[in-house]
């Protein structure tokens, strides 16, 4: 579904990324895992369109993405939980989920999927007329999820979903995470949470200083000592 | 009397009671976790503390040199001159500035020459200068940024922020320090490194640590006492081991496996 | 340490350098008359934006009002050099208008600069309005609209009043800069960075936000008085909302946060405006476009917040080495 | 530059002379004028063989309407480019600014339209170096104060003075002093302004004559206009500053009625040195000649009358003929200098009805 | 009393001046966040454009107007593409500054084609004179009134109920955000320079009828003035826009109706002041204490 091939971006002179490929296929959960700084969040940036890439190609459904303007390239389905959250501060909860479904054509099914967003994430629904300024860190996470999802996307790129999350609500998501797979979406996940992140993953892919250093099936690398070492803490 | 006495404490936004009727004991050299749901009032409860917000209802008490201080309404910086450092949940460096430069503004109030001397260039302000200078990179060196004095804030990895941000809290000499999710998007690993730190500081500095943390393995392994919140109510308060027994709590925070 | 030293001494070396030159130039009239006015008018910018960068990019606050401090030097000098005689004269109008511009900066500073970014902007318009509008009001003291012509000139020469004003350039950088690379100058600059967190690392931000904006009062105090000295004619137009402006541009131009950058911008604009002074009515649409051209191409100014050091054109080589180390 | 009109003769054949006008700001919409009436008499003495055989070569400068812009292009004029005098600036407060330039440089300067009091003088001497071919503010405001009395026969006076000019300030003054009937109210509104509305509604409920209005034809016009349709028909007195035809087109014809203003000449003069400079304008430009451009024309013209007088282009020598001016003929009168190196000469008082001029009063200086 | 309700209604015809290039500002600030201090330029192109019209090409009012109004929309849009969308990722005083530089350009470029002087503007609308009792109104003043009103109403419809306000409040609070949820930046930008500056267009020429008088710096006062009432109601909010320029007029207007002409300008400051030293953000501004 998703190709990455040679891919290369830049920072002004810092190289973030250096000619890595990868790929995510139809209905899969892929994870990204790696270090501060290894560069995970480029990659999701480069693919919605944020950055340009320095070299290399990115496909989707064959075809190519990575020159298409980021509206662009949310209309053909790829929605984004981006790193830090970015709802609108200064719009309420209940315009921020309707902003998630701005390109969608499908009016008839909006309403209920933003039913379906208020049950899965209940304290969202209580503060549907709050500014998301106001909102608690792990408020905005789940409303920066929320949000995502009333997008409706073929293919979820998700950047650490989980950060700030009350434990109970770690469990949540990721059983959202395998819900919305189960449904037909696609999902690219970037986790340091590394350890969850392999267990519910098919596959995975490990970074380091903008290399693709280690891949496999989630299994595969939970088992892997350097994964072990490097990842989990042990 | 303890350290830090707080009785009834309340936060309305609106009609919504972000924290409420809360009571709080922080005694010395102790690890202190603050745990709770998303929203449950947590970071509120550190910005009553610290100044940010003053309190709808009751008292922040503080005891220096065998006063009582009441903090409530008083200025953030004057708060910090009495004592108490934070991070914050979402980075807040002083992004432009090199790594030196922001712990010797946390400093400031307590060596940095005043305004005379630094216009004048008296002696007086090398002097202060340099010791505060030579102070800055003993801080660091703990933290392992000695090197990077240099950089800009911005510029250093994301974890490398979150050890900065605690080391310019210390800076200030705070007797109570405050840290907001001090491990959020740290892996296991890196977080691992964080809890020895932040037991080694306790102990050498010789100050209280308060913590908010939704990372577990963190909180268990160094809090000596947690709180938990939940609604802005206090809603349990134990060892370590009593909270993660506590049925309550598991079926509002930690979630049964 | 010892850097520091060879950097001061690069600094000192390079100022008398200068005011060599300035002295040899204006005595053998290589610098004509008509040279040395846009030399004065240089200088006299230079310490206008200096002060205000303090303000705008040191604190960070984003003030629109230098020209009302500027106006209260001026008059003051006019005013109080009418009265005293010579040279007297001059320096305590100078120091009466710094004191009255201090003072006016700490009473209306404290309460509007808890206002934020163009909240601010237009407290400090206004102010600078009011203080303009009172002047045109005070009758016989300031003579109103007319404003006050034949200003007492207590320089035996043009190149002694030169010398002064660049010693006063000199003067007033020197204890900007030291400020700006102190504690409380840091200080300052983490209220530009972040209030909220310099306010928890115990930063009074007030505190230090007003006294940027005394020191920047003050500046543009002095920087006003030796205008009115040197033109000899001043009135309450001179000191409109458009002269802060002018001041602003030369900021934004040199970078916000860069005093080296302030100067050069300030000698640039210098001689552009002089260059200009020839086309007429094309004038004013050729400095737009270079405004418009130089905003475009260079949005962080001319030297952004970098500033130009002796120490870092001694190290240049040193650095250099260094830098491959670390790449390898 | 390229604001020169030489006629291609070789340097040491011409004579220079500068210009240091408001091209660009707040003041443009005069400097402008000036400027084309110096270029216009530079144009036709050129074709006429020049100034004492010389070809004239005028620069101008643009000085924004700033006092040390003014300073600046004076000392440039003078110093660098060697010009024998001066023209300009338009302004008062532009001229009091180039004054020590000039001085300094020994380079006489003619201001074609400074009328403030005062602009020749430093204190009590005169500055040898300045000129001025406009009557000053004070004689202005006395002729308009005697003729509201005595023509109009007022008792009872509004003052509706522009605040922000040292013109119309010093016009309200010199009006202040010599009007010996009541003044009812004196309210202030600032160039710029279009809403007059507040002031003249106030006004319009008192009982007093005429209405003195010191200001330029920009806010003049408008203020003519939002007081007639107000309602208020007392005689509304203006100064030279009214003297444009704008005035009429911004009030509409139909509410300039009772309108009276000082004036250096008048368009309508029979004398045909008038009418010849006047058709030459329009035709040059495209566009009617005011009386600034007239003043500037007058400066012009004197300044080439001296040299011939002087037999020198020498600036000592143009400075020492202007002080002893006699009789030139302009086209805003005929006049001397007096000591202070002021015109003496008479101003028109042009009454306006139904927005055209019906009649003129000549207004003879104080002996 | 009638003196009182007479100088009420020149306020708020003045005031209602302001509003109109006030609402412009307001919109364009509430996206992008740039002190669009080109706007009254814009205005005063604006009224050129509607004299050339009218005065030269012989056209009515409302032909004018409407060509008058798409000039400016065309106009404003080339000056974001061309002088402000380059320094998007700068500083605002950055931007600010670039503003500034069009504002200069647009005055000169105008001096130098129609010259410095203040032009008569053609009389295109009979003017209606009302009186009751000592109060009178005029045909123009409650035209402004009402196309002030009418436009504040229209904007406030745009944006908090279209999907275009929806679009411009998300690009306002977080471009990068706005864009992941599939919004055309670009065009948002650009149609709020179409409507910022097509509101300025209809201004100019309104006023231009109104007072009678249009020259090329016609712009810088009540720019500044409508930049004021902006910042009075809370910049960036569309009510607060005429409800600023509303007081300003009126406050004007009283100062100089009870004697105090000489200060109208200062009182008008110092009542701005007071307002934001209580509410920093101007009346209608929201005051969050960001969240730590
Ligand atoms: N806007 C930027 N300008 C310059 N360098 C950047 C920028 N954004 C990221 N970088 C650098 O690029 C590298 C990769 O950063 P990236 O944010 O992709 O890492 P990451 O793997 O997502 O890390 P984290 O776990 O901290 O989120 C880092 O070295 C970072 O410092
Ligand atoms: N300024 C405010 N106005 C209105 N509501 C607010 C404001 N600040 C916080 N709240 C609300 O108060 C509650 C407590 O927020 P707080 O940030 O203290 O939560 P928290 O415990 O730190 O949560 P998290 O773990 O997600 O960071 C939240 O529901 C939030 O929406
Ligand atoms: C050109 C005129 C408008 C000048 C005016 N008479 C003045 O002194 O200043
Ligand atoms: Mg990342
Ligand atoms: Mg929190």
């Amino acid at each position: 579904m998703l190709k990455v091939k040679n891919l290369s971006v830049h920072y002004g002179m810092i190289q973030a990324i250096k000619d890595i490929s990868f790929e995510v296929n139809e209905g899969e959960i892929v994870t990204l895992i790696g270090a501060n700084g290894a560069g995970k969040s480029t990659i999701l940036r480069t693919i919605s369109g944020l950055v340009r890439p320095s070299a290399g190609e990115i496909e989707y459904l064959g075809q190519p993405i990575h020159h298409m303007p980021t509206r662009k390239i949310v209309e053909q389905g790829i929605a984004q939980v981006p790193e830090g959250r970015h709802v609108f501060k200064e719009l309420t909860v209940q315009e921020n989920l309707d902003l998630g479904s701005f390109t969608r054509k499908d009016k008839q099914n909006i309403a209920a999927d933003l039913e379906h967003v208020f049950e899965r994430f209940p304290i969202l629904s209580e503060r549907k007329n709050q500014d998301a300024a106001t909102l608690s860190g792990g408020e905005q996470q789940m409303l920066a999820m929320g949000r995502a999802l009333m997008t409706k996307p073929k293919l979820l790129l998700l950047d650490e979903p989980s950060m700030g999350l009350a434990p109970i609500f770690i469990k949540e998501i990721f059983r959202i995470i395998q819900d919305i797979q189960k449904q037909g979406t696609t999902i690219l996940l970037i986790e340091q949470n590394a350890k969850v992140a392999l267990q519910i993953a098919n596959r995975g892919y490990v970074l380091e200083t903008g290399n693709i250093v280690l891949t496999g099936t989630g299994e595969e690398l939970l088992a892997s000592d350097e994964v072990q070492k490097a990842y989990l803490g042990g | 009397m303890s350290l830090l006495e707080v009785k009834e404490l309340t936060k309305n936004f609106g009609g919504l009671a972000a924290v409420s009727n809360v009571d709080f004991v922080i005694e010395e050299n102790e690890l202190i976790g603050l745990i709770g749901p998303n929203g449950a009032g947590k970071t509120t409860f550190f910005n009553l503390l610290t100044g940010v917000y003053v309190p709808t209802e009751g008292t922040i008490e503080l005891e220096k040199d065998g006063e009582k201080i009441l903090l409530n309404g008083k200025a953030p910086y004057k708060i910090t001159d009495l004592g108490l450092a934070r991070t914050f949940q979402n980075i807040r460096l002083f992004k432009e500035l090199t790594v030196m430069d922001n712990v010797l503004i946390a400093m400031h109030s307590k060596k940095g020459s005043n305004t005379f001397h630094s216009l004048f260039r008296t002696p007086t302000y090398y002097r202060a200068e340099e010791e505060m200078r030579t102070k800055a990179l003993e801080l660091l060196a703990i933290f392992e940024l000695e090197n990077k004095y240099d950089v800009l804030a911005k510029n250093l990895p994301y974890g490398e922020q979150r050890r900065l941000e605690i080391v310019r809290a210390l800076a200030t000499k705070p007797k109570i320090l405050f840290l907001d999710e001090p491990a959020a998007g740290m892996n296991p690993q890196e977080t691992a490194e964080l809890t020895a730190l932040i037991r080694k500081i306790q102990k050498d500095f010789k100050i209280t640590v308060v913590l908010i943390e939704h990372d577990m393995s963190l909180v268990m392994n160094v809090c000596e006492r947690i709180y938990v919140l939940e609604y802005g109510r206090l809603l349990a308060h134990g060892t370590p081991e009593e909270i993660q027994k506590n049925p309550a709590v598991i079926k509002a925070y930690l979630g049964g496996d | 340490m010892k850097q520091f030293n060879k950097n001061n001494l690069g600094w000192l070396i390079l100022i008398a350098l200068m005011a060599g030159i300035l002295y040899m130039g204006i005595m053998t009239n290589i610098i004509s008359p008509f040279y040395q006015i846009t030399l004065v008018t240089i200088l006299i910018n230079i310490i206008l934006a200096v002060g205000l960068n303090l303000v705008i990019g040191f604190s960070g606050q984003f003030s629109l009002g230098h020209a009302g401090f500027m106006a209260i030097g001026a008059y003051s000098g006019a005013v109080i050099g009418a009265q005293v005689e010579g040279f007297l004269g001059f320096l305590l109008g100078l120091f009466v208008g710094m004191v009255i511009s201090v003072i006016v900066a700490l009473v209306v500073g404290i309460p509007t600069l808890r206002l934020k970014g163009d909240y601010l902007a237009i407290a400090t318009l206004g102010i600078a309005e009011i203080i303009r509008i009172l002047i045109l009001n005070m009758g016989d003291l300031t003579n109103g609209a007319r404003g006050i012509s034949g200003i007492s000139f207590p320089f035996a020469s043009n190149l002694s009043f030169i010398m002064v004003l660049f010693a006063l350039v000199i003067i007033t950088t020197i204890i900007t800069v030291n400020y700006i690379k102190s504690s409380p100058g840091r200080a300052t600059i983490a209220i530009r960075e972040d209030e909220i967190a310099a306010e928890s690392m115990g930063v009074n931000t007030t505190t230090y936000k007003v006294i940027a904006f005394m020191i920047g009062a003050a500046t543009a105090s002095i920087a006003g008085s030796l205008y009115g000295t040197y033109f000899s004619v001043i009135n309450p137009g001179d000191f409109t909302f458009q002269k802060s402006i002018d001041v602003l541009i030369i900021v934004v131009f040199g970078g916000i946060g860069s005093v080296t950058g302030t100067v050069v911008a300030a000698v640039v604009l210098g001689i552009l405006n002089t260059f200009l002074q020839s086309f007429g009515e094309l004038r004013m649409i050729f400095y737009a476009v270079a405004i418009i051209a130089i905003m475009v191409f260079r949005p962080g100014g001319l030297l952004g917040t970098k500033e130009f050091t002796i120490s870092g054109l001694l190290n240049r080589k040193a650095k250099k080495a260094s830098a491959k180390k670390e790449v390898q | 530059s390229s604001d020169t009109t030489a006629t291609g003769a070789a340097s040491g054949d011409t004579i220079k002379l500068g210009g240091n006008f408001e091209l660009s700001g707040g003041a443009s919409a005069y400097g402008t004028l000036m400027d084309q009436g110096i270029k216009l008499a530079v144009e036709q003495v050129n074709a006429a063989g020049g100034v004492a055989g010389k070809q004239v070569d005028y620069t101008s400068y643009d000085n924004k309407s700033e006092p040390a812009e003014s300073a600046s292009v004076a000392t440039r004029l003078a110093t660098q480019d060697k010009v024998v005098a001066i023209l300009g600036p338009a302004t008062t407060g532009a001229a009091n600014a180039q004054s020590p330039a000039v001085t300094r440089a020994k380079v006489p300067a003619i201001l074609p339209a400074a009328t403030g009091d005062g602009v020749t003088m430093s204190g009590n001497s005169v500055l040898e170096y300045v000129f001025r071919v406009c009557f000053q503010d004070s004689f202005q405001g006395t002729a308009l104060a005697e003729f509201a009395q005595k023509d109009l026969g007022a008792k009872k006076a509004v003052i509706l003075v522009d605040n922000s000019t040292d013109y119309a300030i010093g016009l309200a003054d010199a009006f202040k002093e010599t009007f010996n009937g009541e003044i009812v109210a004196e309210e202030n509104f600032t160039a710029g302004d279009t809403d007059f509305k507040a002031i003249l509604t106030n006004i319009s409920k008192m009982d007093y004559d005429v209405i003195f209005l010191p200001g330029y034809y920009e806010e003049g016009g408008l203020i003519i206009k939002q007081a007639r349709e107000m309602g208020i028909k007392q005689p509304i007195l203006g100064p030279d500053g009214f003297a444009n035809s704008v005035l009429v087109d911004l009030a509409g014809a139909e509410n300039v009625n009772n309108v009276y203003y000082a004036s250096h000449f008048t368009p309508n003069s029979e004398d045909p040195k008038v009418k010849e400079f006047l058709a030459a304008f329009q035709a040059k430009y495209g566009k009617p000649a005011d009386s600034f451009a007239a003043l500037a024309y007058d400066a012009a013209n004197l300044v080439f009358k001296s040299i011939e007088t002087a037999g020198s282009a020498d600036p000592q020598a143009i400075t020492d003929a202007l002080a002893k001016t006699k009789d030139f003929e302009g086209v805003t009168g005929t006049f001397s200098f007096d000591k202070n190196h002021n015109p003496v000469k008479s101003a028109f008082v042009i009454e306006l009805q139904n927005g055209v001029e019906v009649g003129n009063t000549v207004v003879e200086p104080a002996k | 009393m009638d003196n009182l309700v007479q100088q009420l209604i020149n306020g708020i015809s003045l005031g209602s001046i302001y509003a109109l290039i006030a609402l412009g500002y307001t919109m364009v600030y509430g996206v992008i966040k740039l002190i669009n201090f080109a706007h009254g330029e814009i205005y005063m192109v604006g009224a050129y454009v509607g004299y050339g019209l009218i005065q030269r090409v012989g056209l009515g009012l409302f032909p004018a107007i409407l060509i008058s109004m798409l000039f400016c929309a065309i106009l404003g849009v080339v000056i974001e593409k061309v002088a402000y969308k380059p320094l998007r990722g700068a500083t605002r005083v950055a931007t600010l500054i670039t503003a500034i530089g069009v504002s200069y350009l647009l005055q000169n470029v105008m001096i130098y084609i129609m010259g410095p002087e203040v032009k008569a503007f053609p009389t295109a609308l009979k003017v209606q004179n009302w009186t009751f009792g000592g109060v009178t109104i005029n045909s123009q003043q409650i035209v402004i009134f009402l196309t002030t009103v009418v436009l504040m109403v229209g904007l406030q419809l745009i944006v908090k109920y279209t999907k275009m306000g929806k679009a411009m409040r998300a690009v306002s609070t977080d471009p990068e955000a706005a864009q992941l949820m599939g919004i055309n930046v670009d065009n948002v930008i650009s149609f709020t320079f179409v409507l910022g500056s097509s509101l300025a267009g209809a201004a100019g020429v309104l006023v231009g009828i109104y007072y009678n008088s249009i020259s090329p710096l016609m712009g810088v006062t009540p720019g500044l003035k409508a930049f004021v009432a902006a910042v009075f109601g809370g910049i960036g909010i569309i009510p607060g826009a005429l409800v600023g320029g509303y007081a300003i007029g009126i406050i004007e207007t009283l100062v100089s109706a009870y004697g105090g002409s000489m200060f109208k300008d200062a009182v008008v400051y110092l009542i701005l002041i007071i307002i934001l030293i209580v509410k920093p953000s101007g009346i209608f501004g929201k005051n969050i204490k960001e969240k730590v």
